[in-house]
């Protein structure tokens, strides 16, 4: 079972991004920091086990998982009912709202409007899956493989919008950019969710409880303060 | 928020390079004990041995890398065998570049004069000895330059293991692209790097070539 | 019993018939000329009889042995059968002494000063003790010649095979390759020779073949041979010289 | 192994399958017909075109040759607008294969004029072409003649190493592959399929090379 | 004023001086023949006379038209001289029709029909009209050479250079290429030709050029060059033959 191995391993492996902040990214030493990180660490901490963190894009992460290359993916991973057939979700550890964001001069302020512009999405996320579903059919819609994929689409021009996390957006603008992904709209609620292997209940169990337990202390409201820059929103 | 300097951009390419350079390494070397055992099989005097490295030097060189390493990747997985993704790249690579060089070689052996064979099975040689002691080493020095060629296409082959997630040269490029938003430097880094590592063997390669045919002699 | 017995002997290439039955047994210590037209399937006997093409009927045997299609056998067989070719097929990698010592190390395990002492006696046999250092391609082509046959003798077979060994050649290198042969000859050594030498193999051989469209259409000592030949194509063949 | 293999979803995204593969014959059969055309220009530059342009190919063929195929697909896509050249991955895609293309075609092209016999220029010249007019008349069919199977074994290369470019979200049959992996998970399937898709193209490719070989060369007319 | 004018020329490769000043007027309709050894620059005076190389010292005018080497000039000069090559140069990939089409269409701009019907005719005059649609590696030798000169007439030169256009031909196949040179001679085209055939050059020349290291050495009527050599070097030469 996958709790006992992890524990008879002594690490844990968790699927993070490196592409996507304030989740992941990287820094100037080029090692993964953000919000799942932090929150891969605390996980470990509390199973009392070292962490290796692997890093994933958006497109691969669920085989990761399914090919048991990790034990859990922390990859600001949104559930829906496609994913809940391959694999189980934990408790939601982190908000995310989904938006669809352009410079300023696009115009845009719901899915209707979108009709004929170009949008950039990461292949595979729940971005994909909601903004494919609301989309009007003549928006093209560019799937790329990663994030750093669609981020670099829509700062060098190559679609007119993307669809992403407010967080994300926020991340990137905060690093003035040549291009500023304004909100246009928000497409869902689709707080994060942590991965595992099916049915794994010892595992699941023992990581929703470190999720309770880190709401009810106060850590994880820490490490939203540090990454969001907000407190976490009381219905998740 | 962090900032990068070009220098941070370029201490993190070359990191990565090391990578880049390791699997390179791993893939030619690898690829060339494999290659080896299929230029062997290749041409071995049984039919079905023959024909089964002829189909796999077809499979290999008949689809993309890509789809290779997504397979080695993620198909591996699924019969149980934990493959992370260096273990992957490392394992594609060195089927691929196996497949072109066992190829490549059989060239060379072929190219070995016949009367070579007869004077060696005359003097009572095995099939092995004859490879050993008589054929390898004349095709080896025929072998030198388009081995040396072939070794800036597992360079560049290395680039893709990136999509497989794996952190060379070629990822870092986008990785850093991303937290830096400066593509055209970074790719142009980026190239430029591979173009180091690569155009001194396509230059050495040809030198070889031009080398071993003016000066004719076999010693 | 002679030393090689061939008989009955046929070899095709796909539907084309080049060995159409030959018999020929050969004594120990003689010495025969094979000769022939082009394509008369002079060759195709020599390798043959090495073991170089497998034959589609008949036998042949050297000194008891028969000749079989595998690797054990054919070994056994070319330890007591040369060949020396028209074109040296020296191994241009290898020094001239590597050249002689090469086979003697690897086939029979020869320890290395064994067969370097055994391979400065042979091509001191064929007047070739300097060269022992040099490589292929700074020798003459008489010079090469002279060095497989070294590389050959250096196995200490109990029969050579010489596939018109002088016809690659200039003129005035011919004589210093069939001097060696014929001292080869004097020695006692058993030689199966295709040549077009009719002076030499006049001169030399005990028996003389003349092949032609792949059967042994005379044979005979070579005074009668080549005074008296019996068949119009025999008398033709040695008319052209 | 516990895995069940299921190929189910193949009903619902054959049409992403084919317009992969349309998509991916639409790059090689542009790339194979531009590159090879710029790659005929490149070798008559380096073999017979004026010395001021000789550097500049040489340098070009150079830099693609020795830097990874992605990397040029990355610069061409992402790099380029910002000197203001914008794009779309189709663009790129197809620019992309047509520059990697050149290069090596050029290389290859060349070693056939090379080996063009002195006597065909000097013919051309004494009837009273120009050195241009002999090079497109007489010595390029022949010299492509010489190097046609190389040539179509590049040409087969640069289709298979097309896969990238789904990686610009140009939707070929890699795209297709991943796009299918991302929805139902069957990352296996999906890539064994595109997989045996690839090797007919190649194998399918390989025999139109020929026959457009058999098309363009009558005769045995090299040597 | 002649046709073509040769005044001094001089051609060297590197520091190697072939052609030593050469003086030659060729006026229109002489046929002259041009012999001497190997090495004695014949080849390179006719390939300066065309062009193919560049003179080092000299002028050379055809028809009043400096030689220049620029592409118009040459171009201006190749339209008035054709030239034949001892290894025919045909071109592989073309038809014997397409070969004679092909630069008249692409140098002159010749519709296609007309094209055509001009290498027809040219074709029927060295009797090959009936090979138009074959390929030249079906052809024989002088087959191919025939072609060569109607391809070159095809042109409409004012004169043909020649360089030893029979000497790659097996000896059955010389006349048929001499009998079409012959006829041209009589229809008063202008030749120079290089050739080692000299009673060819006896029967059909108006005069015999003898080349002797890079020199005209001899000069004159063929009768007088063959019956009465001036030089030691020309009796030389011809006891050769
Ligand atoms: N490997 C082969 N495959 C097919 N046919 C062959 C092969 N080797 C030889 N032959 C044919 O066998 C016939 C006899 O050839 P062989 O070489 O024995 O003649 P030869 O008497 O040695 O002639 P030469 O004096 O020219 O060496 C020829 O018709 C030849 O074409
Ligand atoms: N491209 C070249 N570069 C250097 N030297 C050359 C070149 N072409 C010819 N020569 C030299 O010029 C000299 C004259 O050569 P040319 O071919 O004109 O002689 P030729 O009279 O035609 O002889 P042949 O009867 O053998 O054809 C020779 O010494 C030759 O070596
Ligand atoms: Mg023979
Ligand atoms: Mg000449």
């Amino acid at each position: 079972d996958a709790l006992g191995d992890i524990t008879a391993r002594g690490t844990l492996r968790v699927a993070v991004p490196q592409d996507f902040p304030p989740f992941g990214s990287v820094g100037v030493d080029m090692a993964p920091m953000g919000y799942d990180i932090d929150m891969a660490n605390l996980i470990a901490d509390k199973l009392g086990v070292k962490v290796e963190l692997v890093p994933v894009t958006s497109a691969n992460r669920i085989p990761y998982l399914q090919t048991n290359k990790v034990d859990l993916v922390i990859s600001s991973l949104g559930k829906n009912p496609d994913r809940e057939k391959v694999i189980d979700f934990s408790a939601a550890y982190a908000p995310f709202y989904n938006g669809v964001f352009a410079p300023a001069e696009l115009a845009a302020t719901k899915p209707e409007e979108l009709s004929g512009k170009m949008v950039g999405v990461t292949r595979g996320a729940v971005e994909d899956l909601e903004l494919t579903k609301v989309a009007p059919a003549d928006t093209v819609i560019k799937r790329y493989e990663d994030n750093n994929g669609t981020i670099s689409a829509f700062l060098s021009g190559q679609v007119e919008a993307v669809a992403t996390g407010n967080v994300v957006a926020a991340a990137i603008l905060a690093k003035n950019p040549p291009k500023r992904p304004e909100l246009k709209f928000l497409i869902k609620n689709s707080p994060c969710y942590i991965g595992l292997s099916k049915e794994q209940p010892a595992l699941l169990e023992k990581v929703n409880g470190i999720i309770a337990a880190a709401k009810a202390d106060g850590s994880l409201n820490a490490i939203s303060q540090k990454w969001l820059g907000t407190d976490l929103p009381t219905d998740l | 928020m962090i900032e990068f300097t070009t220098w941070d951009i370029l201490r993190n390419l070359l990191l990565a390079t090391r990578w880049t350079i390791l699997l390179s390494l791993v893939s030619f070397v690898g690829g060339g004990v494999v290659g080896l055992a299929l230029l062997f099989l290749r041409i071995s005097k049984r039919k079905s041995l023959r024909s089964l490295a002829k189909y796999y030097i077809e499979l290999f060189q008949g689809t993309p890398l890509l789809m290779q390493l997504f397979i080695a990747f993620f198909g591996l997985g699924l019969f149980g065998i934990d493959v992370p993704a260096w273990l992957a790249a490392g394992l594609a690579l060195i089927l691929w570049a196996a497949a072109f060089l066992g190829e490549i070689w059989r060239g060379c052996v072929e190219a070995v004069a016949k009367g070579q064979w007869e004077a060696s099975a005359s003097l009572g040689m095995g099939r092995l000895q004859q490879m050993r002691y008589v054929i390898l080493p004349q095709a080896m020095r025929i072998a030198v330059a388009p081995t040396v060629g072939f070794s800036v296409q597992v360079v560049k082959g290395t680039a893709l293991t990136s999509i497989i997630g794996f952190v060379e040269l070629s990822k870092a490029g986008t990785v850093v692209t991303n937290a830096t938003f400066q593509p055209f430097t970074v790719y142009g880094l980026v190239a430029l790097i591979y173009f180091a590592l690569c155009w001194p063997l396509s230059k050495s390669s040809q030198v070889l070539e031009r080398k071993l045919n003016v000066a004719h002699r076999n010693h | 019993m002679s030393l090689i017995e061939i008989t009955e002997v046929r070899k095709s290439y796909g539907m084309n018939e080049v060995l159409k039955g030959i018999d020929l047994d050969v004594e120990p210590g003689e010495v025969i000329a094979i000769i022939g037209k082009s394509g008369s399937g002079k060759s195709t006997l020599l390798r043959c009889i090495n073991g170089l093409e497998t034959i589609s009927k008949g036998s042949i045997s050297v000194a008891g042995a028969q000749l079989l299609d595998d690797e054990v056998h054919l070994k056994a067989l070319r330890l007591k059968v040369g060949m020396i070719f028209q074109q040296f097929n020296l191994f241009p990698h290898l020094t001239v002494g590597g050249n002689v010592m090469l086979s003697q190390m690897v086939v029979k395990k020869t320890p290395k000063p064994a067969a370097e002492e055994m391979a400065r006696k042979m091509l001191e046999r064929v007047g070739l003790e300097q060269k022992f250092d040099a490589y292929p391609d700074e020798l003459s082509g008489g010079q090469k010649q002279r060095v497989a046959i070294a590389r050959a003798l250096a196995m200490q077979p109990i029969a050579l095979l010489c596939d018109e060994i002088t016809s690659a050649l200039d003129p005035e290198l011919v004589s210093e390759v069939l001097a060696v042969v014929r001292e080869l000859a004097a020695e006692g050594m058993t030689l199966l020779m295709v040549t077009h030498e009719m002076k030499f193999a006049r001169d030399v051989c005990s028996r003389v073949v003349f092949m032609h469209q792949g059967r042994v259409h005379e044979i005979g000592a070579p005074d009668e041979v080549f005074a008296n030949p019996q068949t119009p194509e025999l008398k033709q063949f040695l008319g052209m010289h | 192994m516990n895995y069940q293999f299921e190929f189910g979803w193949l009903f619902e995204y054959y049409p992403q399958i084919v317009k992969g593969i349309a998509i991916t014959v639409e790059l090689i059969a542009v790339g194979a017909v531009a590159g090879i055309s710029l790659g005929i220009f490149c070798a008559w530059v380096r073999a017979l075109g004026p010395s001021w342009l000789k550097p500049i190919v040489a340098a070009y063929v150079e830099l693609i040759r020795n830097t990874p195929f992605l990397i040029q697909l990355f610069f061409i896509f992402f790099g380029l607008p910002s000197l203001g050249l914008q794009l779309d991955e189709l663009q790129a895609a197809n620019i992309a294969m047509i520059v990697n293309l050149g290069a090596y075609s050029c290389e290859i092209i060349r070693a056939g004029i090379q080996a063009t016999p002195r006597g065909q220029f000097e013919a051309g010249a004494s009837l009273a072409m120009t050195r241009f007019e002999t090079f497109r008349h007489v010595v390029l069919v022949p010299s492509l003649q010489r190097i046609w199977p190389a040539l179509s074994s590049q040409v087969v290369i640069v289709m298979l190493g097309s896969a990238v470019v789904s990686q610009i979200a140009a939707e070929d049959l890699t795209f297709a592959a991943n796009f299918i992996q991302s929805r139902t998970f069957r990352a296996f399937e999906a890539y064994m399929v595109s997989t045996i898709v690839y090797l007919a193209l190649a194998i399918l490719l390989r025999q139109a090379l020929a026959a457009v070989g058999g098309l363009i060369f009558p005769r045995r007319a090299a040597r």
